[in-house]
């Protein structure tokens, strides 16, 4: 292939629009970035400091920012008053949960759906995906009533069947993409080996296994960030991190640094996750549409 | 070690026939190659063989047992599939480990068979690479070591070595050849490239459409072919074809081309041959560019004036193709000056080594 | 949660005709066969009329209810507390906490199903109190039971502060008493005196009155005072803005604060139908009359001088921006005071804040000229209902927690803890509570007491809003139809219309 | 169907994964024993799916039939299909629609020019690396954590963005979230703000697929650096760009935390899109019956809605997927 590099030719008009691109570069920069350096800087203040806000127009007074004592108060008091250790754990439990069982259980269908010929398989799949993308709020209730009747509501049980509704059907959706990529010849060269079914899937297992490794991360991501879901099935006996910080608005006050002390505990290691699979990052946004 | 019998196999895919009718008979520690181009149905047959298709109707038989119904892990077969098939994620020592590891082989012995099997091949120092490591020749070998580890009663071969570079590829022929001969085990060998076939194998196995053409030693397909399918799939150069009519002249019978510039007279066997199959009117006259002479310039004494159309050297021997009349035949020589693309040059026929087909049928009547 | 003593009652509650909604579907799928409910468990002792109190706290002792709540601080503060139960009672009382619309669909959800997994519920008075009325117990069936531990002051209207009862208590019809009140918030006004000191001086040469916030101050004069603060911020930035309503997300807050502002004119009401009751078909509605439009003007010009943020802020956003230093005045829950007054969270601390009622309404926007103008004050009761679809035995042993979170002594010691809000008159003739009046307090709830309970609970000043069964879709109603107005979508008379036509269609007028 | 040998082949046979294999599986998954195999891999997540998801929709069916009633005791009315024809007279619900499409065509069309003009900006630059990191860290948020934190950043006492906005003259003296106006510039700004980066990825992936060749012939031919986008790049972005929009559009309906915590709806209904209407109807106003009718109309939309995104998946010429990765 040729390289990939585009020969370009200096002219005035160019150098002008290459200031521009770099303008641009900048304020996209800024603005992707700022929010969260407000929210980690707004985590370490006191309420009082985060109240202040220079006057209008006063460009000048844009220290005020910075202008604060560092206090880790709030990540003390979530921790120790606000019982954020355990809410950690409960996302954690709850995401991971869902995500092994979603792709345990995805992962086996996915290969049958791969591998099997059937009538109405499209539509199969079809179902499946619509699972997916239908709107939370539409089956709520029901599901709400499902799962009480099933004693699962607040509990951590509860919640990890609640995340695997919308990872169940993506794991195999995503899997099913990864297996039909598997050629059957490894399968068949197991089967002559002198493998049984089972052991011959095996076989293929460490093939889709860095795809399954970084879905099951997705997973995660999915189930931790969830809200509608940890709020109505989860909280009670198994409160998550969003729920807990939608809870700092109350009682009386929106404890605005907590909230940001919150959030910053949220998304952190969501991040880190992020980073370590970004490889699979948007084929799992884009349900596997887009391959990187 | 074993003989294998295809009796009465057909194959469908739905309502599409991939092999009809097949009957092969492999001898024991035979070298059989099944050839034929892309869907001729040669696939289907090692895969069935190998228990990887389900037998639509007749039987397949190892020795004396019937294997329509035993699973592939119990057919006591080894395969070699055409882009390998190896495990990525193993060692070429695991790879080559694993049938025996499946057959709950000790450790120790499945080590000194892998060395020994990698001895064979020559790639004992690269039992520890993974297949990425490795180039595709040594997948080859690694792939071919994975097989004879167990020393199965068959060895099935699935066009192991079409994806390798041509030098390689003719190395690894002698090899395959080498190694059969060594181990002694019924070997099916499946290629869409007749001079694997011609190469290696004891007896060919022709199939087009999914019909067995004919099955015969290399020397039997390439010098009777039975139809003009196997004439034409088979040699390299491929062999010429020419529409032509008979004409009886008294007790002479010649074959003329459509333009009439050509016209051979048939040896009184050739001739006999074709009264005996009642051949008349048009047939296709079949020869290969080994059996036709060519000369440069007008003064050569040949039968046939003809005209250059392209000339192609191949190092010691050419390609000359001519044009007689509206056929263009292509000619095999040493190499020499023949002129300028549009010249005359003499052509002459080796009336010995004539194939004649139905014109209809496709089938030789000598 | 699983676990059940071994001389439990039922090992699980029954199941009852499972989810009536939609029971049919659910039942044929067989998941119905499953329900264990939320982990409740009932152990029983019998008990006499004449058995000693303390054999009547304890009959229930090693069961298990389940209590469903807002996160409230009174809520807190009894969970803080609820050792003191468990130890009285040997009940061990789960409470969860949910924020409201969370609490309004579980609680919905469960009463509808007539499962009961939560036996005790927060009753909200308008939310969950008024849709769900006929699902909670007659606490009449209790509170005259001898073999219960009853509370000594008893549970009659007049323990409580006035129309409180009613208010939390009472839906649709005289005769069962639905939940006891167990916090209240009240609305009074909160405002900065160290600024009305500083700058009354600079409005009255703008005014010619002084700035002053009594008993007789207006919504006029709030428009006045709202508006100079105003213009004082945009010349002075350090200067907050005046005043801010409650126009957030949050239906009920809304709803309640321009109820205020309607009421204080001519005690004007939605419907026609007596307050204390409510009712389940309240006819055609009053918005949309000329005092409804005339009142409504008002509010517009009050919203048009205000915070220019006044249509995100719901109570506690607004709670903050006035903690914050961001309005010199808001109408508040009495509630609120504690976080107000804690000087680590609040530039409003430290005596800088005075309370006061809310404010008068003004003759001249009374539509018929009449000088019938209120100080208006209104409030959310959040009393505590016991799920009637619970078993007898469990509704006993829920009425005994009701009992003691709605007594004298839990009362007190919620006050003291994170600021509670008494509902029963006792708590205020206590001496350490009269003390607690006045700065410095221990009690910072206690600085608003006069402002609430002495004043603005009193009538004609009350205003309890219309109880209906469909009352959160007339909280949203009356949110949006006023957001529109004060947005300057519709003019306050087409708003109120829309506001009367939506109300009318769903109540089939 | 017969297994031609070209389609079998593999190149490279390192390269197992990402190349595509035959469409016809072999027989040995395609026979009775096969298929039951088959089947009890498949059926445990099917069950699990059927009891989640099958069982709730079975429900919500039962419910939009019916008037469900609020009073102990009483079962609930048959309604045929009153909730649904309710729903024509029903103002908010036409406005909800209306909102949800005006809300997604804003937030669709600025991250997806956004996100294209910095995709192709930083198309092979040096500074691509940086940015995908940076894309990362949005798209990661809760969005609750987003819809908190632009709260924050949007609140007219303390907020850094209203103070700028305010500083820049933009606000007219008014606020963010309380302005009927702003307010839905402000939920589609945090969108925008999540979402811009994964547009930007999904468009570079795009762009590496764009052929050289192409472009190389298009430069040639005369064409400059926007004439080569417009008429190389562009062509070859749009199923990306579909998806991208199908994807978003879908989310947009489906997530509604960052609305529900920023404004709820309002102010006056102006960021109340079809969702949080439902969210009221169901889950405040207790109207189950109309919620579940609503409901439905949502699942329709999401079910057309994935009837085109599977028919882009199942694009024969697969131009979508690349070889290699995944």
């Amino acid at each position: 292939m040729a390289s990939r590099e585009i020969v370009r030719y200096k002219s005035p008009a160019r150098t002008m629009f290459s200031a521009l691109v770099i303008l641009f570069l900048i304020v996209f920069f800024v603005w992707t970035v700022l929010p969260l350096a407000i929210m980690l800087i707004s985590s370490f203040k006191d309420l009082l400091d985060a109240f202040k806000l220079p006057a209008e127009g006063d460009w000048g007074g844009i220290g005020v920012m910075f202008d604060f004592e560092p206090t880790g108060a709030h990540y003390v008091e979530l921790f120790t008053e606000k019982n954020f250790g355990e809410y950690m754990r409960n996302s954690l439990i709850a995401s991971l949960g869902s995500a092994v069982v979603s792709v345990f259980l995805g992962s086996m269908a996915a290969y049958a759906l791969s591998r099997a010929e059937f009538r109405g398989k499209r539509d199969l799949l079809f179902w499946i995906i619509s699972t997916r993308m239908a709107p939370v709020v539409a089956v709520m209730v029901p599901l709400y009533v499902i799962f009480r009747s099933s004693g699962l509501v607040g509990t951590l049980p509860g919640l990890i069947l609640a995340y695997t509704t919308f990872n169940l059907p993506f794991a195999i959706w995503i899997l099913k993409g990864f297996f039909d990529n598997v050629p059957y010849a490894i399968e068949e060269a197991a089967l002559c080996d002198g493998a049984n079914r089972w052991q011959a899937l095996r076989m293929i297992m460490p093939l889709v296994a860095p795809g399954v490794g970084a879905f099951i991360v997705l997973c995660v991501l999915f189930g931790w960030n969830d809200f509608l879901f940890a709020s109505i099935i989860g909280s009670g006996g198994a409160k998550t991190l969003p729920v807990a910080t939608a809870e700092l608005v109350q009682p009386v006050k929106i404890q605005w640094g907590s909230i940001m002390a919150a959030g910053v505990i949220t998304t952190v290691p969501m991040m880190f996750l992020g980073l370590l699979i970004r490889r699979y990052l948007v084929t799992g946004l884009t349900m596997g549409a887009v391959r990187e | 070690m074993a003989t294998v019998t295809i009796s009465d196999v057909w194959k469908y895919y739905g309502k599409t026939v991939a092999v009809k009718e097949l009957n092969i008979e492999v001898r024991d520690n035979e070298f059989l190659c099944l050839l034929g181009p892309s869907g001729c149905g040669k696939s289907s047959t090692l895969r069935m063989l190998a228990g990887l298709e389900f037998i639509s109707s007749g039987d397949i038989y190892f020795g004396d047992t019937r294997v329509n119904d035993i699973p592939p892990k119990d057919r006591d077969i080894a395969m070699v599939f055409e882009n390998y098939a190896l495990y990525p994620h193993k060692t070429v020592f695991e790879n080559m480990a694993n049938p025996l590891k499946l057959q709950k082989m000790n450790k120790v012995d499945i080590a000194e068979r892998v060395e020994w099997a990698a001895k064979m091949l020559e790639i004992t120092e690269l039992l520890q690479r993974k297949p990425v490591e490795l180039s595709g020749g040594q997948k080859q070998r690694t792939a071919i070591g994975r097989a004879i580890v167990r020393e199965p009663k068959v060895f099935l071969f699935d066009e192991p070595i079409a994806h390798l570079d041509a030098k390689l590829r003719s190395h690894m022929r002698g090899e395959l050849k080498h190694l059969q001969r060594r181990l002694e085990t019924t070997t099916i060998y499946v290629t869409h490239d007749q001079l694997e076939g011609m190469t290696m194998a004891d007896r060919i196995a022709v199939m087009h459409e999914g019909v067995l053409q004919q099955l015969g030693t290399p020397s039997e397909i390439y010098n009777h072919p039975v139809n003009e399918f196997v004439a034409g799939f088979v040699g390299e150069p491929p062999m010429n074809f020419v529409d032509c009519y008979i004409e009886r002249q008294d007790d002479a019978v010649a074959l003329v081309n459509d333009s009439g510039q050509m016209k051979l007279l048939l040896s009184d066997a050739q001739s006999r041959a074709l009264a005996e199959k009642s051949a008349d009117g048009v047939v296709r006259l079949g020869i290969r560019p080994d059996d036709l002479f060519v000369e440069a310039g007008q003064g050569h004494g040949l039968d046939f004036t003809a005209k250059i159309f392209i000339t192609e050297p191949l190092g010691g021997d050419m390609l000359v193709e001519a044009e007689l009349g509206d056929d263009r035949l292509t000619i095999k020589r040493k190499i020499a000056d023949m002129g300028q693309p549009g010249e005359a040059c003499g052509l002459a026929f080796n009336i010995e080594k004539l194939h004649v087909f139905d014109r209809e049928t496709g089938e030789a009547f000598f | 949660m699983f676990q059940v003593p071994k001389n439990a009652l039922y090992k699980k509650i029954s199941r009852r005709k499972f989810l009536e909604l939609g029971g049919g579907t659910a039942v044929a799928l067989g998941a119905g066969s499953l329900g264990v409910g939320l982990g409740s468990v009932i152990t029983r002792r019998p008990v006499y009329a004449s058995s000693s109190m303390e054999a009547k706290w304890r009959q229930y002792e090693g069961s298990k209810l389940v209590f469903m709540s807002e996160n409230t601080p009174p809520s807190f503060a009894i969970r803080d507390n609820i050792k003191a139960f468990y130890d009285l009672t040997g009940i061990e009382v789960e409470i969860l906490t949910d924020g409201l619309p969370t609490v309004q669909q579980k609680v919905g959800i469960d009463l509808r199903s007539g499962q009961a997994d939560y036996q005790l519920n927060y009753v909200q008075d308008k939310p969950i109190g008024s849709p769900f009325a006929d699902f909670y117990a007659d606490l009449n069936d209790f509170s005259v039971d001898d073999t219960l531990p009853l509370d000594p002051q008893g549970y009659g209207d007049e323990v409580w502060f006035e129309n409180y009862l009613d208010a939390c208590g009472v839906y649709y019809e005289r005769g069962p008493i639905r939940a006891f009140p167990y916090d209240c918030a009240v609305s009074c006004t909160f405002y900065r005196q160290d600024l009305f000191e500083k700058l009354t001086k600079d409005f009255e040469a703008d005014y010619g009155y002084r700035m002053e916030f009594t008993d007789e101050t207006t919504y006029k004069n709030m428009v006045d005072f709202t508006a100079f603060f105003k213009k004082m911020h945009e010349r002075d930035a350090s200067i907050p803005y005046g005043y801010a309503q409650h126009h957030g997300s949050f239906g009920w807050t809304t709803q309640l604060d321009i109820q205020r502002h309607m009421y204080a004119q001519n005690q004007w009401l939605d419907f026609a139908v007596d307050d204390t009751l409510g009712s389940k078909n309240p006819g055609p509605a009053n918005w949309g009359d000329a005092q409804s439009v005339k009142a409504m003007e008002g509010y517009k010009a009050l919203a048009d001088v205000s915070h220019p943020d006044n249509l995100t802020n719901g109570t506690l956003e607004l709670n903050t921006v006035y903690a914050a230093g961001g309005v010199a005045m808001q109408i508040q829950y009495h509630e609120f005071a504690a976080s107000v007054e804690d000087s680590e969270q609040s530039v409003a601390a430290g005596g800088r804040t005075a309370y006061a009622m809310g404010p008068k309404g003004d003759p001249s926007w009374n539509a018929d000229g009449s000088n019938n103008v209120v100080n208006a004050t209104n409030c959310g009761i959040g009393g505590i209902g016991i799920n009637a679809g619970a078993s007898m035995d469990l509704q006993r042993a829920a009425f005994i927690f009701a009992s003691w979170a709605c007594s004298h002594e839990t009362q007190l010691m919620v006050l003291q803890g994170v600021g509670g809000t008494p509902t029963r008159r006792s708590v205020l003739d206590l001496p350490e509570v009269k003390a607690a009046r006045n700065r410095p307090t221990s009690m910072p709830n206690a600085l608003t007491f006069e402002a609430v309970y002495d004043k603005g609970i009193r009538s004609p000043n009350m205003v309890l809003g219309p109880k209906l069964p469909k009352a959160n879709e007339y909280h949203e109603i009356v949110r949006v139809g006023t957001q529109q107005c004060i947005s300057g979508e519709l003019s306050a008379q087409e708003a109120c219309e829309s506001v009367r036509d939506e109300l009318n269609a769903i109540h089939g007028v | 169907m017969t297994i031609t040998e070209s389609e079998r082949g593999i190149q490279d046979p390192s390269e197992y994964r990402g190349v595509r294999r035959i469409d016809h599986a072999p027989q040995i998954f395609n026979n009775q024993p096969a298929r039951y195999y088959l089947m009890w891999l498949l059926l445990p997540a099917i069950i699990l799916l059927a009891g989640i998801s099958l069982y709730p929709f079975v429900w919500l069916i039962y419910m939009s039939l019916h008037e469900v009633q609020l009073a102990p005791g009483k079962s609930d009315l048959w309604a045929g299909f009153d909730n649904f024809s309710r729903l024509f007279s029903d103002k908010n619900f036409a406005r909800g629609w209306l909102t949800l499409f005006k809300y997604s065509a804003l937030c669709l069309s600025v991250e997806i020019s956004l996100g294209v003009l910095v995709a192709v900006i930083l198309n092979n630059s040096r500074l691509e690396k940086l940015f995908i990191t940076i894309f990362l860290m949005p798209m990661m948020m809760a969005p609750v954590v987003a819809g908190f934190l632009y709260m924050f950043l949007y609140n007219g006492t303390f907020g850094w963005y209203f103070w700028l906005l305010r500083s820049l003259g933009v606000l007219d003296g008014g606020s963010i979230l309380g302005n009927k106006f702003w307010a839905m510039f402000g939920v589609v700004a945090t969108d925008v703000w999540q979402w811009t980066p994964l547009i930007a990825l999904i468009t570079l992936a795009g762009l590496k697929r764009v052929p050289q060749e192409q472009v190389e012939a298009n430069m040639v031919d005369g064409a400059g650096p926007v004439r080569n986008f417009f008429s190389v790049a562009l062509p070859n972005l749009y199923p990306f760009l579909l998806i991208a929009i199908l994807l978003r559009f879908m989310d947009n309906f489906r997530f509604i935390d960052t609305i529900l915590i920023m404004t709820g709806g309002g102010p006056a209904n102006a960021t109340k899109i079809l969702p949080t209407y439902l969210f009221d109807v169901s889950f405040k106003f207790f109207e189950l019956g109309r919620g579940a009718a609503i409901a439905f109309t949502l699942l329709l939309l999401t079910i057309l809605l994935g009837l085109v995104l599977t028919k882009i998946f199942e694009d024969p010429t697969r131009k979508i997927k690349s070889n290699g990765g995944g």
